[in-house]
């Protein structure tokens, strides 16, 4: 599910050309967003690529991206979709985006076998966790497509952490079921095999698309900052090329992968092996990144401007576009 | 002793001392503005100016009153409650050993298990909404009893015997003994489980995201990178915390008074 | 091992009884009484002296029930209700004067308070103490001393213990506090423990009893 | 005081206080059990017994001691770092009202400004395997603060004047005077914020999730829906907790003891 | 407004000095002295009387600095170094009773210290007091004062303050605690507040002087 583009070849040869090499910081966020990079990360601790000076770092909470983005601590980050606008929208255009890395990861998910379809979940109360962010905006954009209005035909329950949504669907006394992201519905269902897929919430937002909507459903994007893309293009485009190896690595060897996501502690190797193929993992570039992702944030915005960062960023948030 | 003529000096006193203060709290807000401008990040990093301004914007609006009311509405019964369990605990603590030995891993308890594992267990009851109320009252329980307690076992052994002697005993025994020498303890109690309640409520709002409270518009905040929002909201919880101990000191300091110069 | 604290009612003499028999007191390492026996006589004033150091404080707690003795008995009448001068004044330091004196009567409603209060301020005045809102600890030493004598003897008590009551007074404040405390405690036991002999003065035929040795004897 | 005689029925008695303080927690453990039975969701709520065994489990692997370690290194130099900087500033707060006003809206702000917002600003200066460190002194520096400087003012100004005329002054006075009369707040102060400290270290572990420490196993038992793993951890959370609260009490016990008892 | 509290070395008798000119001194409403002059000669005893609230203890706290006079000055030589017996006793009640005495002198080195314990040990004996290691909190009252004259005579002080340092002790203690402390006071200034005209005798050629009415005078 790779929709790299056909720019590849020539980012290849370019670091070859000047052969300066340059520190390349990333940061991405431990989940989804850090599955693709795996491979990449390997090759770079295994001493085989040397083109440029790369170093990785997976941190847990996106508060601590914020600051390094802000200091200048990193270059190059792994964010979720909406964080980036925002961070483009309140660094003035500090930053850029120059891949989706992570489309729809997003399952409703029951005990029981009641719900088939998005009409299916009238009536019923959805715990949710990820308010603000690309949760709240995509079930909420499905339910409407499907005519339910949230608070009168369902009620979702915002909880501030996964793990509690899975809790509240253990203990719910009324129908419930629950939102919840990969990799975190296989753990669930290793720990509670009664825990079953009822929806993908990706191919629900793609069901409702109509005439030219052209958007998808993405969680996680990765950003420069656009200091450092200016300086260093020949940089970016090296850095591009090999993360696009290494998501069709992660892509065509999953148990491999899986053991490189374990051992780099991002998920436990068992839980990656189920959980990769669901995860949508991509590395989508240039027009075609502009194009899926400026009608996501243009969906989001609709909803919530804030969740954007107050505004639908210009062309220039998008890198090689 | 206050004597007519004193009258005016004190009232001077008075506002030099809230001048004082007031020049502490500019310190601190010069220093926070050139480190604002220092730093110049302002994402991270907002100056009380711009602060101040958001907050100001954020005052005339009623979701602004109605969620600090809210928030003040739950914790503060988490709180009290607290407050008061937490003195009857003590009370019959100081009593009974069997009741302090039975306490004494509950309080321990309370005092060390972490909000991560606790949550699970209160969700289990409660609805989220009334999260911040348990987490307060768990935040405080454990300040006001271990510091009453402390106080009544420091109480001054001869009093006690003179109470002894003279059969006074019960409430009179409270009120006209313990009253006063449990009451720095208590002080301290009070405004240090205050603050800490305050804010672990707000952060239990964090967690379980009701509507219309200080702890959703936080999180709000910071969902969005909306530093000067969440600096405004950060203020605000900082100033409600400071009004109300200053609130509570000052109730506390006039009931004494009164208490002390009945005839 | 261990005496009895107190037993009530006993033979030594009706209600108010306060004895003690065969009695053994130490703190640690050091022996207060050895075998040390009395009767008290109710209604009637006993003077106690002594060597600072001899136990007499500790006789005087031993019959307040404040310590139990290693061996031996303290009796005390069923009836007695004690009232008591400390050797230090034991005072409420934050409240004023008059409610110091009032605390023995615990919650008064307005109207009895009224009365008291009246009383106390006529108490006051008689034995020199200034009559005003002031909380005790801003008091001289030798005002405390009387505030706890008061407390004492307004004490709704039979039986009165009082420890080196009139040390830090002079002679005259002295006469004066006796004057007025003389007749309220005329009816009562009374246990006055002191180093001056002229206060046996104060009493009209005392029993006088020395604390010495460990053992506690008439003379 | 304990006579030679005395020794035995001591011993006796310190025997009973434990049975008794195992007794009372047994009582709880019951207690949980049969709950954990009456609820019967192991998902949310796991038995004494199988928590236990599950921690008996842990306790054999390396990484479980190196984890408590490693947590209770940063915690500790945090909490001792308030309780050393909360003693010295109350100190200075007593002496000097500048300092006392300075440090008010400080330390008022440290009580209430909730984590969510002060995260992104320790974040911006130390890494987040740091980041306990810094909300474990943040915590505890407020309530020694309080409790010590509370302390201090409640000393008895009768002693004071005593050490003013015989010119005792400095760490003399200290020494002689202010241990004695500030330790009981103070060691009430030691207890509370320990407790504090740890959980709230705890709890910015579960937020940066450095390697090797309790929180990060704690985030991982929570989202792994590990139940039996979750209660595992708290359970060592409050045994760390309870351990050390006795070990400060003990040793502040016997240090004030052998320093009375001097000659 | 406001009386100066201490000046240093002033014209009223070199170093030593210690006097009061015109001070008045009040509580709130209480007037406790009304233009009170004296000039304590050094290095001589002065006994200071008066009916108990007269002032003494007021005076006393003016001299050691304790209180400010309202009007007029106190004066205090450069070289007084003081030592002072309050009207309590104000011992740290946690301390043995040596570790009390031993407190003006701050930390002392081993051998310094193992010198001034023995002498503190020699003095206890002198007193009749109990030489062991019991907090002074477990001492009886008289014991207590003999401890709080102990730490006042035997500190590094040219100046003694006593505020009724006798009282709550039998005659036979007295005369012991004053056979030791009779000679070590001799060469020292010594300001002595007493209701008992009888503690006169204790001293050569002692100063009387009457505290009454707000004023302060040699009779
Ligand atoms: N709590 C205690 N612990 C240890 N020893 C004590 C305690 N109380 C009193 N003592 C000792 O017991 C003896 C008797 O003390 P007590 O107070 O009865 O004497 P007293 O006759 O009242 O003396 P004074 O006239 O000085 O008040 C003294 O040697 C005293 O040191
Ligand atoms: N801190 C204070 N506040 C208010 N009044 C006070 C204070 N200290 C003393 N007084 C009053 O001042 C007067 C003089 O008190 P002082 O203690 O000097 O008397 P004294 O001569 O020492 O008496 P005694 O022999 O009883 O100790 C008394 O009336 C007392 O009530
Ligand atoms: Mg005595
Ligand atoms: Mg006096």
């Amino acid at each position: 599910a790779c929709g790299t583009t056909a720019q590849e070849p020539a980012a290849e040869e370019e670091p070859a050309a000047d052969a300066e090499p340059v520190a390349v910081r990333t940061a991405a966020l431990k989940g989804p967003t850090a599955m693709g990079l795996v491979r990449f990360m390997s090759e770079v601790d295994a001493g085989n690529l040397a083109d440029n000076d790369y170093t990785f770092e997976i941190y847990a909470a996106p508060d601590e991206i914020t600051p390094l983005i802000a200091k200048e601590g990193v270059d190059i980050a792994a964010v979720p979709a909406n964080l980036a606008a925002t961070l483009y929208n309140k660094t003035e255009g500090g930053v850029r985006v120059i891949a989706i890395n992570t489309l729809g990861v997003l399952y409703i998910c029951e005990l029981g076998d009641t719900v088939r379809s998005v009409e299916d979940l009238r009536g019923k109360t959805i715990y949710a966790s990820g308010k603000g962010s690309t949760p709240e905006y995509g079930l909420q954009y499905v339910l409407e497509k499907n005519g339910l209005t949230v608070g009168e035909d369902v009620t979702i329950e915002w909880k501030s952490e996964h793990a509690e949504c899975v809790q509240a669907l253990a203990t719910a006394e009324g129908e419930a079921v629950a939102m919840l992201p990969q990799p975190f519905v296989t753990t669930a269902q290793a720990q509670n095999d009664k825990i079953r897929v009822a929806l993908d919430l990706t191919e629900e937002w793609d069901r409702v698309q109509t005439g030219d909507e052209t958007s998808s459903m993405i969680t996680g994007v990765a950003v420069v900052r656009s200091a450092f893309a200016d300086e260093n293009p020949a940089a970016v485009d090296a850095f591009l090329a090999h993360y696009a190896e290494s998501v069709d690595f992660v892509n065509e060897n999953v148990a491999d992968a899986a053991q490189l996501v374990g051992d780099y502690d991002i998920v436990p190797a068992h839980v990656a092996e189920k959980a990769l193929p669901e995860c949508n993992i991509v590395c989508v570039t240039g027009e075609d990144m502009k194009e899926r992702l400026s009608g996501y944030l243009a969906v989001l915005a609709d909803q919530n401007a804030e969740a954007v960062g107050g505004a639908v960023p210009g062309d220039d948030f998008y890198y090689g576009a | 002793m206050a004597r007519a003529g004193e009258r005016g000096t004190e009232k001077d006193g008075r506002l030099r001392t809230w001048a004082a203060r007031l020049a502490c709290v500019a310190f601190w807000l010069v220093v926070w503005e050139f480190g604002a401008r220092a730093i110049d990040a302002r994402i991270i990093l907002v100056g009380p100016l711009e602060v101040l301004a958001r907050l100001a914007e954020l005052a005339t609006t009623g979701e602004f009153w109605a969620s600090v009311g809210v928030s003040l509405g739950r914790i503060g019964v988490g709180f009290l409650a607290a407050v008061v369990a937490g003195t009857a605990l003590a009370a019959l603590a100081s009593r009974a050993t069997v009741v302090r030995e039975l306490l004494a891993p509950v309080m321990g308890a309370m005092k060390a298990v972490p909000v991560a594992s606790f949550v699970i267990l209160v969700l289990l009851w409660v609805s989220s909404s009334y999260l911040s109320m348990v987490i307060a009252l768990v935040m405080a329980l454990p300040v006001v009893y271990a510091n009453v307690l402390e106080g009544i076992s420091q109480t001054d052994p001869k009093l006690l015997e003179m109470c002894d002697v003279f059969g006074v005993r019960g409430w009179d025994r409270v009120r006209l003994v313990y009253a006063s020498e449990v009451l720095p303890y208590f002080r301290v109690a009070v405004t240090l489980a205050l603050g800490l309640s305050w804010k672990a409520g707000i952060a239990a709002e964090v967690i379980g995201l009701p509507d219309f409270t200080i702890g959703e518009h936080l999180y709000d905040a910071k969902v969005y990178l909306d530093t000067p929002d969440l600096f405004a909201w950060t203020v605000a919880i900082v100033a409600v915390s400071v009004a109300l101990e200053a609130l509570v000191k000052r109730v506390m300091g006039r009931l004494m008074e009164r208490w002390e110069a009945r005839p | 091992m261990g005496g009895t604290a107190v037993s009530a009612g006993s033979q030594t003499g009706g209600d108010l009884a306060l004895a003690l028999r065969d009695v053994e007191k130490d703190y640690g390492a050091v022996r207060v009484l050895e075998g040390a026996s009395a009767n008290f006589e109710p209604l009637r004033p006993h003077v106690i002296m002594g060597p600072s150091g001899a136990g007499k404080t500790t006789l005087l707690r031993l019959l307040a029930g404040l310590e139990r003795p290693d061996a031996g008995e303290v009796m005390r009448g069923a009836d007695v209700r004690l009232g008591m001068t400390f050797q230090e004044d034991r005072l409420c330091e934050n409240l004023t004067a008059t409610a110091n004196i009032r605390l023995p009567h615990g919650y008064l409603p307005d109207e009895l308070l009224e009365r008291f209060l009246a009383e106390e301020r006529a108490a006051m005045e008689a034995c020199g103490l200034p009559v005003d809102a002031r909380p005790v600890r801003e008091l001289s030493g030798g005002q405390r001393r009387r505030v706890a004598i008061l407390r004492c003897v307004l004490a709704d008590a039979n039986t009165l213990l009082f420890d080196e009551p009139l040390k830090g007074m002079d002679e005259k404040t002295v006469d004066a506090v006796m004057a007025f405390v003389g007749p309220l405690v005329a009816e009562r036991t009374v246990l006055w423990a002191t180093h001056d002999e002229r206060e046996l003065a104060f009493f009209e035929n005392p029993v006088l009893w020395r604390v010495e040795d460990g053992h506690v004897s008439t003379c």
